[in-house]
């Protein structure tokens, strides 16, 4: 039992981790990962979608129409950028770090201004279970469960679905995609509305077990861009493989040396994969696939 | 008669605007009455106001603009640690003046600067005897990786052993960590009876959501939480529950000099999310240096560290009367032991009266004397002699 | 030799050449040097502070600019610079000008790393996001080790590390001189030695960029197979321009660190590394002229919004970047340089 | 078959077409129009625009001036998506394959063309290039130059278009499979009168495909030469030499 | 020995794919030599193995009796190879001046820089787009330009790859000649191409290549003549112009 109880501990500990990198990245990894657009702005669409779920909540609705109002309040949030900035920066990338990050700085400010400093939370929802010598949040595994669901989505919408491959194509060239008959605007601006409302899924779905602050995605960025990084440019052979790793060495280095450790091994991990594997994970799993 | 001008630094926006806008509010609300009541011997304040940004580069840059270009007699600046580091130098290059009104980990020496936070000596002796005997000796800690988490911690595990406590467990959690399972997982394997958590920030104050979550339910302790960051408002009940705070002031206090003080406030401000202990030290900054100045006669900063060297400048504050060592040049304070109920509401089991920041003046600094322009830790304690 | 220099100052590199430009020069440094009698104590040190950072943001216009590989990690320079200066001064102090040599060892140092790490990563033919995202990570690396470090058993000699509060006390830059030394605190004569050095350090980069050192580093930036066939050793080069780079950052480090007599693990956090991409980025990346000048105009427009602005300082400056960006899609200063040539041409 | 009525009459026509490049027009007022069901080739020297022409008549670069009309309808305005919906297929010089996605997932961006209205015949494209099929799952990027050519060609062919514009389709393609290309394009011409308009170099082909061959320089369409007369070594060196 | 380049047993694997089966090749100094084949036979692959772009799955690669298999590509260019892609490979963003100063500053500075990307520049008929971006030239602009930036290296073995794809039948002319011309000037030349009246025009000997393997070598006229390989690379009819 104390072994069983220690092992469970541990997967709980890596499935917590894990879920936390999927739900960060995946977002990321389709306005980043696919579209190449550095999305500095990505924890405010995470922010956004957090703010919203706890206003329906508070407004009367279920936590998971809640969080169905954050997804689609981030999505729609993601389109009207979209058509108003990143639209005309496709094709310089790297311009894109300014003006998302310009973005983020007015959406976090903007949100203190508006709505304050702080505001409060809806409390976590379900309660807890023990399992040997230790009692968990069962919420926690709503959210293992909702990275792995988002995944198999995902997979499956890019890689089996006409719009996957036509947001595929058009991503890769442009203009011929554009040529052979496919709207490539409105892909852009449904690939990026995608993402960002991935991003407020993210958020809707931490709202209840974070402090309310217009600040509050920062704490998702980083780790959201390491595990897309590391995956590779193929998002789904990358994000997935990518967090598990990431996950279970921050899991293992948490519980045997503590958060630091966790925090510093997790880019010690990121700087030696990378070394191994310059084109990232993905590219490493594609490369003699051809 | 040229005003008395008082420059302010503070944190309006960025991380740490949450638990600083009320102190700049505090700073106006005491500025405004003491002009209505003819000024500060009898000349008017002019404050100057900037926004810092929760960034330390800001510090430097308004700093020196404070000192050298607005000219001011004095400051009133910072809320981090790190923050207020960044801007001493300054303070010390241009022989300025600066209150720092931030309850923080303790321990400058600088002739320069006078604090009117409460420190680790005046939050912890008080408030971990008291919650081991109620609660039992075993002492798990969790604080923010960084000076004042880990300062802190330091004193708990002092002040724990001097009353015959163990210390079953220390972590430290670097600042921007918001998930906390597996913490929660190492306190519960230890099984402490109380747990003093000494986290910085937001995103660290997820902690709480999520040890709710799984059903932790060791009896906290901590020298930051609901005093600063009013999380008993803030997070849904019951994550809150079980608290234990020590600090020199909240809104809840329940006197009358501090109902006086919050429908002052309210009717300045009706839209303030908390009235924090910052704010209160910041309100009655203003009426310490005002103080300070009128016994003097003038701004100037020797005279002024004459007036304290006398070691008699006390005023009223809301939260009760508060004098300033002339030692440390730190504040007395009254401590409220504040413990939050299961529906968030605060009680205040205990109150002690006139508790002195010792530490510094026993272990050494003596600003009457000789200015070190350093900050000191137990286990760094300034040199005898 | 003559001819030379004046060939690789006004290489194809760079924007802005011919009498007209330098007669424009002279007349900016000239101003630069007259602008101290005519404000006041503040404005200068400010200026300087101001100065300070540029350096940095050369650096990554040329490792970014004009190499091609982003680098978010000048930061990580600028604070092991910074912080090795304050580790020298504070053991070693600042008698006969020991601050210079401080100086000297402490950017030497942050030379020696981006070597280390240089080779590392161009040797292991690591190349776009993946570049940015490795140094970022080292920076923040750093970042999280340095904010634990507030025990007193980190020390190294008589400094301590201080954790996230940051190290102070060490000495500002001082110049021997007869009958004492001078101490540079921010203030005028430290304006013109900065100044100076800027100068020095603008004119040396575009000889190197116009150089044929240049020429490869641009080439690897559009296709680095194709200089890599034309025989040249790409790892070789983006490395050089990698050390060099860092090492500016590391010089904006020193003179920070000095200047305030301040150094924190917070100037190599995520925001913190992320602001020379931001102002290089504004300024127009690849022209040194356009960085220079843009990195200038972005610090004080930001200052000047944070003074005046109150809360909405950082929505405004938000609402800027994305303005420029969209309207300027070559930077800021190549922007305004190409709308003043079309309303030229349209006259 | 088309209907008669288009059959007769003038599929695609330009008229005083002018486009080009950050405001320097390359194209100089083409006046050309292409007759429903015929093959049309358009030669001339490196540089002088046929490239910008096959951009501009599929909407890839916008028209300064002129007008282009496809089936009587005025398409100047229209976006490139919109023109291939109209039933245009467009093969690109070098090739533009998508190059991380496979051959199969290529092919599918294709269907596109009439916006996805005809159904797609995958079979036909693999039995005209056999390769296709034999890598269908294989990264597009990583095919060979040649097998890339046949996979742009194989792409627009997918959505069956009414009108093709192969920009040097022979380029980087062995002769068997160039003969084999001419003999597809003309068979795709005849069977199902598919219009097409090609940029080619290689003379033989363009005696093996053309009806009509038009010589363009300096951006305009300076002459129409019968195919066959491109056996003659004067007429060539007349209009191609530099 | 007066073979320049010679592979022992080399291969290359994509996966399952063998792309490059056991060649055994030999390119003699001095003569220019046409590799033809298939699409997809591997031609490219072979020349990238050449290079150092791809590592070879086993076999070696001999430069003038010096074992190269392990030098980088930067390496094997200083020992006087030089190449053109089949996509042209420019610096985009550069103009076409700069382009060639890149190739050419190895060993001319000065003057006499000037003056070679002068004549260069008329050579390539690129002397009114000098100061264009490389980016804006036409297709066949960038071919010339890179074959200028690969004989700009003064290599002593020049590999081609489909060098005049795009290009007229004139413009093909014009670089057989100038192929021609390089070679006796003393540049071994290796092209791949598929245009055979190019091939005929400079080809002294030629390898077909099928599969990754060698299938025929000879001269222009005994491959020609050759049914099997006609049968996998020609088609049927045969023509002569
Ligand atoms: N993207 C571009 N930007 C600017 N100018 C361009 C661009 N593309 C082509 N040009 C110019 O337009 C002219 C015509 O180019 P185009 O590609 O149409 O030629 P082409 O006839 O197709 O030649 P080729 O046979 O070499 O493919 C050329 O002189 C070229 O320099
Ligand atoms: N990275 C790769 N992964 C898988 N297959 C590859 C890869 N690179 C090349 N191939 C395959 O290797 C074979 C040889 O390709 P190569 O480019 O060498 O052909 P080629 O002879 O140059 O043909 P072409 O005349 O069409 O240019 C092709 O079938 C190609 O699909
Ligand atoms: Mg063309
Ligand atoms: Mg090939």
């Amino acid at each position: 039992m104390e072994i069983l109880s220690a092992l469970f501990a541990f997967l709980y500990q890596a499935g917590d981790a894990f879920a936390f990198l999927v739900l960060a990245a995946c977002g990321l990894a389709i306005i980043f990962g696919m579209m190449g657009v550095i999305n500095l702005a990505h924890g405010e669409f995470i922010m956004c979608g957090a703010y919203v779920t706890v206003f329906a909540v508070r407004a009367g609705l279920p936590l998971p129409l809640g969080i169905a109002c954050g997804t689609l309040a981030a999505g729609l949030v993601g389109i009207l950028l979209e058509l108003l900035v990143v639209r005309h920066l496709y094709n310089r990338p790297l311009d894109t770090i300014v003006a998302t990050w310009g973005i983020s700085l007015i959406a976090t400010q903007g949100v203190l201004i508006l709505l304050g400093s702080t505001m409060r939370g809806v409390g976590t929802p379900l309660s807890s279970f023990t399992f040997g010598d230790y009692s968990y949040s069962q919420y926690r595994l709503v959210l293992m469960a909702a990275a792995v669901v988002v995944l198999v989505l995902l997979y499956l919408i890019f890689n089996k679905t006409r719009f996957g491959v036509h947001a595929r194509a058009t991503i890769q060239v442009p203009h011929m995609a554009e040529a052979l008959g496919v709207n490539t605007r409105l892909i852009y601006c449904l690939t990026f509305g995608l993402g960002s409302a991935l991003a407020g899924l993210t958020g809707g779905l931490y709202a209840p077990t974070m402090t309310m602050v217009p600040s509050m995605g920062a704490t998702f960025i980083m780790e959201a861009f390491v595990t897309v990084v590391v995956g590779g440019a193929d998002v789904f052979l990358g994000t997935a493989p990518a967090a598990a790793v990431l996950g279970v060495i921050k899991a293992a280095m948490t519980s045997w040396q503590g958060q630091l450790a966790g925090q510093i091994s997790m880019l010690i991990a990121v700087i030696i994969v990378i070394r191994v594997l310059p084109n990232g994970i993905s590219g490493w799993l594609l490369r003699e696939r051809g | 008669q040229s005003p008395v001008k008082i420059g302010v630094l503070e944190d309006q926006s960025g991380e740490f605007a949450a638990a600083t806008l009320p102190k700049v509010h505090g700073i106006e609300l005491a500025t405004e009455e003491i002009n209505k009541a003819g000024g500060i011997a009898g000349r008017k304040i002019e404050l100057v106001v900037y926004d810092t940004q929760s960034d330390n580069t800001r510090y430097q840059e308004m700093m020196r603009r404070v000192l050298q270009r607005d000219k001011v007699d004095v400051v009133f600046a910072g809320f981090s640690s790190a923050s207020r580091e960044a801007y001493r130098p300054i303070v010390n290059q241009f022989n300025g003046l600066a209150f720092y009104n931030n309850q923080y980990e303790g321990g400058v020496c600088d002739a320069n600067m006078i604090v009117t936070g409460a420190v680790p000596e005046q939050q912890f002796s008080t408030l971990i005897p008291w919650m081991m005997e109620k609660y039992g000796k075993k002492v798990y800690t969790i604080a923010a990786d960084y000076n004042f988490g880990q300062i802190s911690a330091e004193w708990v595990r002092q002040i724990v052993k001097e009353n015959g406590g163990e210390m079953v467990g220390e972590e430290f959690i670097p600042l921007g960590v918001s998930q906390f399972s597996q913490t929660i997982q190492n306190i519960q394997r230890v099984k402490p009876d109380i747990l003093m958590t000494l986290l910085v920030g937001t995103a660290q104050a997820s902690y709480y959501e999520q040890a709710a979550a799984a059903n932790l339910k060791v009896p906290m302790g901590s020298s930051v939480n609901v005093g600063q960051g009013y999380e008993h408002k803030r997070f849904t009940p019951p994550s809150l529950a079980n608290m234990h705070v020590t600090t020199n002031y909240i809104e809840e206090v329940d006197t009358p000099e501090s109902k006086a003080f919050i429908s002052k406030w309210r009717a300045k401000y009706p839209n303030e999310p908390y009235i924090n202990q910052e704010a209160e030290n910041s309100y009655h900054a203003i009426y310490l240096y005002k103080q300070m100045v009128e016994r003097a006669g003038s701004t100037d900063r020797e005279k002024i560290r004459g007036v304290i060297a006398k070691g008699d400048v006390c005023v009223d504050a809301p939260e009760g009367k508060v004098c300033i060592d002339p030692k440390s040049q730190h504040a007395s304070h009254t401590i409220y032991l504040a413990q939050v109920g299961a529906d968030h509401s605060i009680t205040f089991p205990k109150v002690w009266n006139d508790i002195k920041p010792y530490w510094l003046g026993d272990a050494g600094c003596d600003l009457t004397k000789s200015d070190p322009s350093a900050q000191y830790t137990p286990s760094n304690p300034p040199p005898k002699g | 030799m003559l001819a030379k220099a004046n060939k690789l100052l006004n290489g194809p590199q760079t924007i802005g050449r011919g009498p007209a430009f330098w007669t424009g020069f002279v007349i900016v440094v000239l101003a630069a040097a007259a602008y101290p009698s005519f404000t006041d104590g503040w404005t200068v040190g400010n200026t300087v502070y101001f100065f300070n950072w540029i350096f940095m943001a050369l650096g990554l216009s040329l490792i970014w600019g004009y190499g091609g590989a982003l680098s978010f990690g000048q930061t990580a320079f600028f604070g092991l610079a910074g912080y090795a200066y304050g580790i020298l001064t504070l053991n070693y102090g600042s008698d006969y000008g020991f601050t210079i040599l401080a100086v000297v060892i402490a950017v030497a140092i942050s030379a020696v790393f981006a070597a280390v790490l240089g080779y590392f990563l161009f040797f292991g033919r690591i190349s776009g996001v993946f570049l940015g995202i490795v140094t970022l990570s080292v920076t923040l690396v750093f970042e999280r080790f340095m904010a634990q470090t507030a025990g007193p058993e980190w020390r190294i000699g008589d400094a301590r590390l201080n954790g996230f509060n940051g190290m102070t006390g060490m000495p500002p830059l001082t110049i021997p001189w007869f009958g004492g030394d001078i101490v540079l605190f921010p203030d005028v004569q430290l304006y013109y030695v900065i100044l100076a050095l800027l100068v020095v350090v603008y004119l040396g980069l575009r000889i190197l960029v116009n150089s044929r050192f240049g020429n490869v580093l641009v080439a690897i930036r559009e296709n680095p197979e194709r200089a890599e066939m034309l025989g040249y050793d790409v790892r070789k080069y983006q490395l050089i321009a990698f050390i060099i780079g860092s090492s500016l950052a590391g010089l904006s480090g020193v003179l920070y660190t000095s200047w305030g007599q301040y150094i924190t693990p917070s100037s190599m956090g995520l925001t913190a590394a992320a602001l020379p991409v931001v102002w290089v980025a504004v300024g127009g990346r690849s022209d040194l002229t356009a960085t220079l000048v843009g990195t200038f105009a972005v610090l004080s427009v930001f200052q000047t919004l944070t003074i005046y602005g109150s809360q909405y300082a950082l929505v405004v400056m938000g609402a800027l970047l994305v303005v420029v960006v969209l309207f300027a899609p070559q930077g800021l200063i190549p922007g305004i340089a190409g709308l003043s040539r079309r309303l030229r041409g349209a006259r | 078959m088309m209907t008669d009525a288009r059959t007769s009459g003038s599929l695609l026509a330009m008229s005083g077409l002018r486009s080009g490049y950050g405001g320097k027009p390359v194209l100089q007022g083409v006046e050309l129009t292409v007759e429903q069901g015929t093959i049309a080739a358009v030669i001339g020297r490196n540089g002088v625009g046929k490239s910008t022409l096959m951009k501009t008549l599929i909407g890839l670069l916008p028209a300064m001036d002129g007008a282009v009309t496809f089936e009587g309808r005025d398409i100047s305005g229209l976006k490139p998506h919109q023109r291939a919906h109209l039933g245009i297929g467009y093969v690109p010089q070098g090739r533009e394959v998508f190059p991380r996605m496979t051959v199969e997932e290529n092919l599918k961006v294709g269907e596109m063309i009439h916006g996805a209205k005809k159904p797609a015949d995958y079979d036909r494209v693999y039995d005209f290039f056999p390769i296709l099929r034999e890598r269908r799952k294989q990264r597009a990027g990583t095919m060979s130059g040649g097998q890339q050519q046949q996979l742009a060609i194989g792409r627009v062919l997918v959505g069956s278009p009414s009108l093709i514009l192969l920009d040097e389709p022979s380029e980087g393609i062995q002769p068997s499979i160039v003969q084999e290309i001419a003999r597809i394009v003309v068979e795709l011409n005849r069977s199902m009168g598919i219009t097409i308009v090609f940029v080619e170099q290689n003379l033989e082909m363009i005696r093996a495909m053309a009806r009509h061959c038009y010589v363009m320089d300096k951006g305009r369409i300076v002459t129409e030469v019968a195919p066959e007369q491109l056996n003659d070594r004067e007429t060539v060196r007349r209009y191609l030499a530099v | 020995m007066t073979a320049l380049l010679q592979t022992i047993d080399l291969n290359k694997r994509f996966g399952g794919l063998r792309v490059t089966n056991n060649v055994n090749f030999e390119l003699d100094e001095g003569e220019v030599h046409c590799l033809i084949g298939p699409n997809g036979a591997g031609k490219s692959t072979l020349f990238r193995l050449f290079l150092g772009e791809h590592s070879p799955s086993s076999g070696r690669i001999l430069y003038a009796g010096e074992d190269i298999t392990h030098l980088k590509p930067f390496q094997r260019i200083r020992k006087g190879i030089s190449v053109k892609f089949q996509v042209p490979g420019i610096f985009a963003a550069l103009s076409v001046r700069q382009n060639l100063t890149i190739a050419l500053q190895h060993h001319l500075e000065g003057a006499s820089l000037d003056e070679e990307i002068a004549r260069l520049l008329e050579f390539l008929r690129l002397t009114a787009s000098a100061d264009m971006q490389a980016a804006s030239l036409s297709h066949g602009q960038k071919q010339w330009l890179e074959i200028g930036m690969a004989i700009s290296l003064k290599p002593r073995l020049l590999l081609l790859d489909e060098p005049t794809a795009g290009m007229s039948p004139d413009e093909t002319y014009e670089t057989g000649e100038m192929v021609r011309a390089l070679n006796a000037d003393g540049v071994t030349v290796l092209a791949v191409e598929h245009d055979m009246a190019f091939v005929r025009q400079i080809a002294q000997r030629v390898t077909v290549l099928h599969f990754g393997q060698i299938f025929a070598q000879g001269t222009v006229a005994e491959i020609t003549a050759n049914d099997a390989v006609a049968e996998i690379y020609f088609g049927h009819v045969d023509h002569d112009d």
